[in-house]
């Protein structure tokens, strides 16, 4: 009796304690009563093969639809995919959700050992009484005349506590013993489904809408997740024609074995292969050529034109120059390009002996941006005039950056400010301000919805690409001119390929524009 | 050694993760996910860094006296505060010693600083920082309403840290953001003049599809003025959008060849 | 006069977030109604369900989460109790998964607003009980939205064999002998998702019923192709579409409120563009002058 | 609305409204809110970054491992290469030793440069080139015929394929505008003016496009100080046991304090109104 008791309340402990909420099964959907449908056509036709360009878990089905497919109208609503599974996948399955049991029940204990513990604190402490302790205990309601009782209680605590703390250890060795009878099963799925069609069962792996013919029973590549489809094993599959009432539905033949498997290369990306290799190959052709010392021209950039003399301006009014990098990650191209610029300006200023401000907004940014400047100063020939603080982080939020830098450009009036990198919503709030301050403003982002903002707010705007033309331009190097060359070839490119793609679209010509099409 | 090994780096990862991208394979995935992951967690660490900026920056505005240098304090209150709601969690519903306790951090950090910032004199403050710390421990070890949770994330919901972001963070950030109502206002009255075709253009675009709304110009005239505005945003909208995209595509992909072949090296300071 | 205008140049903008303030401000506060210029797109959709017989039945798809509330919830208000008042029968879905219990909330709403009655610019709207079952029936939610758009094409008890509220749909006297969209005069998708791609190629496409859409001002630029088309017979766009719903329909609600401060924040802001150009055109004026001089 | 929720929320109206008084100048309640959100932030974040982000992606997967064992023995191992370059980072702290942080910043770099490189390529010129080409000038499956296909009903048509022509011709012309190496001038000269035309315009609309998404910006924070704050600091039902004044107090002290400083600030302004302004 008394060890009834016991066990009951250290039950009422563990489910006091928080043991995981059981989630409700979901409510059953009612079967629906229609008249009889005379059996549909089955589908033809079958195709099913890998998935291609893929990293494997994937197979591809194709079909001609049913006769009875009206698109809605006949009498077929939906295709039901079968693929069939044996024996042991079901007992794959059932040890998984072992091992995440498991798992899931070691956590639990861990927790429910803390609370349970902290609640013997609290009642051998007594600065709490038991009845106020952190868990409901539930009194068997039948018998009146049973009194839980502070000893009672601590007692199932300790109990608890030690039959928890017994176990604990034990739990994370039989974890790995399931898992590695789950991985030998693992090892096995080939030989059985090789062993098909006998024991095994068909199992409906996805529905495709009526005037589908197509559905990719693509899979989870973890073996520990509940789709997973095995590569190099053998699968079979069927498609069922099914009608507005479940029950009644026609098999297709059945198709198999096929596997699946991975892909060494994707062709459905060969358009981007190709541009990428002759992109490549122009840029080093042109920067070589530009080496060798052939003259180049580029056009004037006014936004660029700006830059020095901004930084001329800034030294006559003694005021400080703020540069801004945006809210790109080091990862950023555009941050990247903002980075040379930076350089530059940094090289500029350190020779006119201008203040130069550099709010970040990434650390790494931040970083890279404190090696970009303190080289500069050094190719500048000023190495002691640099400091530490003139890059600094602010912090990590788009608007309190903001707020930040705002309050920079109010007190410290900057005469310049220059923006280049990535810019969102806050491009026109520092633009505004840094309007408001009165300073000079040259900005330069590629994120198209806020060019717009800089333009109406700003003195100088690279539009777009001539951000990345800047560093270029800035350093006015042959060698970087040469990739603006190279740049220029392939917009050209574009141009031309256009005008023909447009021309072969209009007569239907699609074997041309099919070369530039780029599937998955 | 210091220019050489990072140059050498970025080129080899690089040239790797170009080619990755055609390989669908399952393994060139695992590494693909896996390289990922490094610099996640690499941006991670950074951080560090860039609190021990926002922290040196403060303290070297309060040691010069520069402008705002009391609103220092301010930063790194609220910086230091929502580290620790972050960490700390209660058990039950009464507060014990718990904001004692945050009280007592604090001015342990205050008193270090203080301590960074004073330029003779440092004892004292370091004295009482010490005594705060000592207070705060002990306050740490022996109130049991509340402890420390760094492995399991009981801090993000603990009631402080949920109350500074639903009741300090948003609030501010969201009106920041709603500042824009104003300076798209302001923006607008001192950039749109019709200085020069260029400007009239934008100036013409903008109004057209501001006025969608009016309904003073009677239904015929409104709906040329809808229609016109759906027009713009549908095509010459469009055209833009599609040859700046081309554009930063090609321009983007010149960089980063550059980069990787080592010609463009301003990110490491070498112009 | 011309110091005026060098005055108007350079004016402090602080003026202009003045009076941006002010006018946002009072305009929020006080209620009055402002003129609300309707569209064709929308009108056609009004029209289309004045012009139903009464006990005729509108198909409503209550497509959006409560993300998306401020601007597509009016639409829902304006057009369901339009229909109530022509005694129209309402058929609704919901197919996003976070939309039933928000559309079942609104529709005790409109339940509730119906009750009373009430005048719009010397209309006399009388005040009528509705009831579930008989004006309308909430289907509710059922996953795979393009399935079920597909099986409702064929019968409405396929994917719902019950109503949101469980019971059979036979048991349902407004269900009696509805079949499927033949048997509805129209479905108004109001989304603010890609739920609207399936219900114009699964749905219009192959049971090309007509249908109207209300969407998300962002959304709604890029589905004006489809009216083009005429696979999509009007379209609401945003807080302005649900506006001028509202205006069609006698019934003002928060979209109208909205629109309020927007349009007198844009006529602020338009407002100061003009002066500005004003300012600097009188400014050139003057300088050629000095010029000429 | 319970007091405690209260007080916090008249906190929020209280920031709220300081961050707004930047659109009249610099001031100290703007800095305050300024420094209290930028440190507050950091903090957030430090905290994020480690529950979602050093925890799950290094120190679960190193769980298994023993710390004296430098956590070499835990089955995700490799997971320590990151973790030591990410240490490298800290190089910085040393004047001596900084360089060595080029190490993982160039692996940083080399990655993030490497994976733009075909993406960019994939999604900003090849996809966006097939969709330019892509347009069926002839209107082969339009039931109307060529002609309606072309005209549409008129040149604000936007699914006619003159709108189509006028897509495909401005993006080109606007793509001319951003030659760099060749002079703007002849026809090409001024193709590349119908370009930058053509962006003007698109630029003018999308500027126009989003002024009424930042005016309902705005509008929340209205309703956030008239819903939230206003009407519960005035609501009768809101008491703390049995007393209403609490809720007043506060609500009419924030009240005052705004309105004071305002009337400080205009005495001030009046006062130095003979002299020059800074310009703003």
């Amino acid at each position: 009796m008394r060890f009834l008791l016991r066990t009951t309340v250290i039950l009422a402990l563990l489910l006091g304690a928080g043991v995981a909420a059981q989630t409700e099964p979901p409510p059953p959907v009612d079967s629906v009563e229609t008249p009889s449908i005379p059996p549909p056509a089955p589908v033809t036709g079958l195709e099913v093969f890998d998935t291609d360009d893929d990293h494997g878990h994937s197979i591809t089905l194709t079909w001609e639809l049913s006769a009875d497919d009206g698109i809605g109208q006949g009498s077929v609503m939906s295709y039901d995919v079968f693929r069939w599974y044996p024996p042991l996948m079901d007992s794959l399955a059932a040890r998984r959700d072992k091992i995440q049991r498991a798992q899931a029940a070691h956590a639990r204990f861990r927790r429910d050992l803390g609370v349970a513990e902290d609640a013997l604190g609290d009642l051998l402490s007594g600065d709490r009484e038991f009845s106020a302790l952190r868990f409901s205990v539930a009194t068997p309601t039948d018998d009146s005349t049973f009194v839980l009782d502070r000893s009672f209680v601590e007692r199932a605590l300790r109990d608890t506590i030690q039959v928890m703390s017994t176990n604990l250890p034990l739990l994370p060795d039989s974890i790995r013993a399931l898992q590695e009878v789950f991985e030998s099963a693992l090892e096995r799925l080939p030989e059985a489904h090789k062993t098909y069609p006998t024991g095994g069962t068909w199992k409906s792996v996805g529905k495709a809408a009526s005037g589908e013919g197509r559905f990719v029973n693509s899979g989870s590549k973890d073996p520990m997740s509940g789709d997973f489809i095995p590569d190099f094993t053998d699968l079979y599959y069927r498609v069922d024609a099914v009608t507005a009432d479940e029950a009644v539905r026609a098999e297709s033949v059945i198709v198999g074995p096929r596997q699946s498997k991975g892909q060494w290369f994707n062709g459905g990306r060969f358009p981007v292969f190709w541009a990428v290799i002759i992109f490549g190959f122009l840029t080093i052709y042109f920067v070589s050529r530009a080496r060798k010392g052939a003259e180049l021209y580029v056009r004037p950039l006014a936004g660029i034109e700006a830059v020095d003399d901004a930084i001329g301006r800034a030294t006559e009014m003694g005021r400080p120059i703020l540069y801004v990098l945006g809210l790109g990650t080091a990862a950023d191209v555009a941050t990247i390009a903002s980075f040379t610029v930076l350089g530059r300006v940094a090289k500029r200023v350190a020779e006119y002996q201008t203040e130069l401000i550099v709010p970040t907004y990434d650390p790494i940014v931040m970083s890279v941006a404190q090696e970009v400047v303190k080289s500069s100063y050094l190719d500048a020939g000023r190495p002691d005039d640099y400091k530490e603080n003139t890059v600094f982080f602010v912090t990590n939020l788009q608007f309190a950056y903001v707020a930040a830098v705002n309050g920079i450009m109010l007190r410290e009036l900057p005469a310049t400010n220059v923006y280049m990198g990535k810019f969102f919503a806050e491009s026109l709030l520092l633009a505004e301000t840094g309007a408001l301050a009165g300073s000079i403003q040259i900005a330069g982002t590629d994120e198209i919805a806020q060019i717009p903002f800089f333009i109406v707010a700003c003195d100088y705007t690279l539009i777009g690409e001539e951000l990345y033309a800047a560093s270029a331009y800035l350093g006015r190097e042959p060698i970087l001119l040469g990739s603006l060359k190279a740049q220029d070839w392939a917009k050209a490119a574009v141009i031309v390929l256009a005008i023909v793609g447009l021309v072969a679209a209009s007569f239907e010509w699609t074997t041309f524009t099919e070369l530039f099409h780029v599937t998955n | 050694m210091k220019r050489q090994v990072p140059l050498v780096l970025v080129f080899l990862f690089g040239l790797f993760m170009i080619f990755q991208y055609f390989v669908p394979h399952e393994s060139s995935e695992w590494v693909y996910e896996f390289l990922l992951d490094w610099i996640y967690i690499i941006g991670i660490f950074a951080l560090a860094l860039g609190i021990w900026s926002l922290y040196v920056v403060s303290v070297d505005k309060i040691k010069t006296r520069k402008h705002d240098w009391k609103y220092s304090y301010i930063t790194l209150a609220g910086l230091f505060g929502m580290i620790l709601f972050g960490f700390t969690a209660r058990h039950g519903d009464e507060w014990g010693w718990f904001l004692v306790f945050v009280a007592c951090v604090l001015l342990t950090i205050g008193m270090i600083v203080q301590a960074m910032a004073a330029k003779t004199a440092k004892g004292l403050p370091l004295a009482l920082a010490g005594v705060f710390l000592i207070a705060s421990i002990l306050i740490a070890a022996f109130d049991d309403t509340w402890s420390f949770y760094f492995y399991t994330a009981e801090g993000l919901q603990s009631t402080m840290f949920r109350a500074f972001f639903d009741y300090v963070m948003m609030p501010i950030l969201a009106t920041i953001f709603s500042l824009l109502a104003f300076f798209i206002a302001s923006a607008a009255y001192r950039a749109f003049r019709a200085r020069n075709l260029l400007a009239s253009l934008l100036l013409i675009a903008a109004l057209i599809v501001m006025m969608r709304f009016f309904p003073y110009f009677g239904s015929t005239v409104g709906e040329l003025i809808a229609r016109t505005s759906n027009w713009l945003m549908n095509v010459p909208n469009l055209a833009a959008q599609r040859a700046i995209v081309i554009g930063v595509g090609l321009g983007i992909v010149a960089t980063a060849l550059k980069v990787i072949l080592g010609i463009e090296r301003g990110y490491m300071g070498k112009g | 006069m011309k110091n005026f205008f060098d005055r108007l140049m350079r004016l402090d903008r602080r003026w202009i977030f003045l009076f941006l303030i002010v006018v946002c401000v009072i305009t929020y506060a006080a209620d009055f109604e402002v003129p609300i210029l309707v569209e064709r797109e929308v009108e056609v959709i009004h029209d289309f369900v004045d012009s139903l017989p009464p006990g005729d039945i509108v198909m409503i798809a209550i497509d959006y989460d409560p993300n998306n509330l401020a601007e597509l919830h009016p639409m829902t208000f304006a057009i369901i109790e339009q229909c109530w008042r022509k005694n129209l029968k309402v058929l609704i879905t919901s197919l996003s998964q976070n939309g039933p219990g928000m559309a079942d909330q609104a529709l005790r709403d409109i339940t509730d607003s119906l009750a009373v009655t009430k005048t719009y610019n010397g209309k006399v709207y009388e005040g009528r009980e509705i009831v579930n079952g008989i004006d309308y029936t909430f289907l509710g939610y059922k996953p795979y939205f393009a399935l079920v758009i597909l099986g409702m094409g064929q019968d409405f008890r396929l994917p719902f064999p019950t109503d949101y509220y469980g019971s059979p749909l036979d048991s349902i006297p407004m269900m009696q002998g509805v079949l499927n969209y033949n048997d509805v005069a129209c479905v108004i998708d109001l989304s603010g998702g890609n739920i609207t791609d399936y219900w114009i190629s699964y749905g219009q496409n192959r049971f090309n019923f007509p249908l109207a859409l209300g969407l998300t001002g962002v959304m709604t630029a890029q589905y004006y192709p489809y009216l083009g088309s005429g696979q999509v017979f009007g379209i609401m766009g945003g807080l302005l579409g649900a506006a001028q719903y509202e205006d069609l329909t006698d019934n003002p609600g928060l979209a109208k409120d909205g629109m309020r401060v927007q349009l007198f924040a844009h006529i602020v802001i338009i407002l100061f563009i003009l002066v500005g150009n004003i300012g600097y055109f009188m400014e050139r004026r003057k300088l050629h002058r000095a010029e000429g001089r | 609305m319970d007091f405690t929720t209260f007080l916090w929320t008249t906190f929020a109206a209280f920031v709220t409204l300081a961050t707004f008084s930047f659109l009249y100048k610099d001031n100290p309640f703007y800095k305050f809110a300024e420094h209290l959100v930028v440190g507050v932030a950091a903090g957030y974040f430090v905290i994020i970054l480690w529950h979602n982000g050093l925890v799950p992606n290094l120190f679960q997967r190193l769980a298994d491992g023993d710390w004296y064992l430098l956590w070499l023995n835990s089955s995700m191992w490799w997971y320590l290469i990151p973790a030591i370059l990410g240490a490298l980072m800290w190089t910085r702290f040393s004047k001596k030793w900084s360089w060595v942080s080029r190490w993982p910043m160039g692996l940083y770099i080399g990655i993030s440069t490497g994976v733009a490189i075909p993406l960019e390529m994939s999604n900003r010129v090849s996809k966006q080139l097939y969709a330019t080409m892509v347009i069926d000038l002839a209107g082969h499956d339009h039931a109307g015929g060529w002609w309606d296909y072309f005209f549409g009903t008129g040149l604000l048509d936007i699914t006619s394929g003159l709108s189509q022509v006028l897509i495909f011709v401005g993006a080109l012309a606007a793509l001319i505008y951003f030659f760099f190496s060749k002079a703007h001038t002849g026809l090409f000269g001024r193709a590349a003016t119908f370009g930058i035309w053509i962006l003007m315009i698109g630029f003018g609309a999308s500027f126009g496009f989003t002024v009424m998404a930042r005016i309902s910006l705005f509008v929340n924070r209205l309703q956030f100080i008239d819903q939230n704050w206003i009407q519960n600091a005035l609501n009768p039902e809101n008491m703390i046991d049995g007393a209403r004044w609490p809720y007043l107090l506060v609500f009419y002290a924030v009240v005052l304090l705004i309105v004071g400083y305002i009337v400080f600030e205009l005495v001030k302004h009046l006062g130095s109104k003979g002299k020059a302004t800074a310009s703003q």
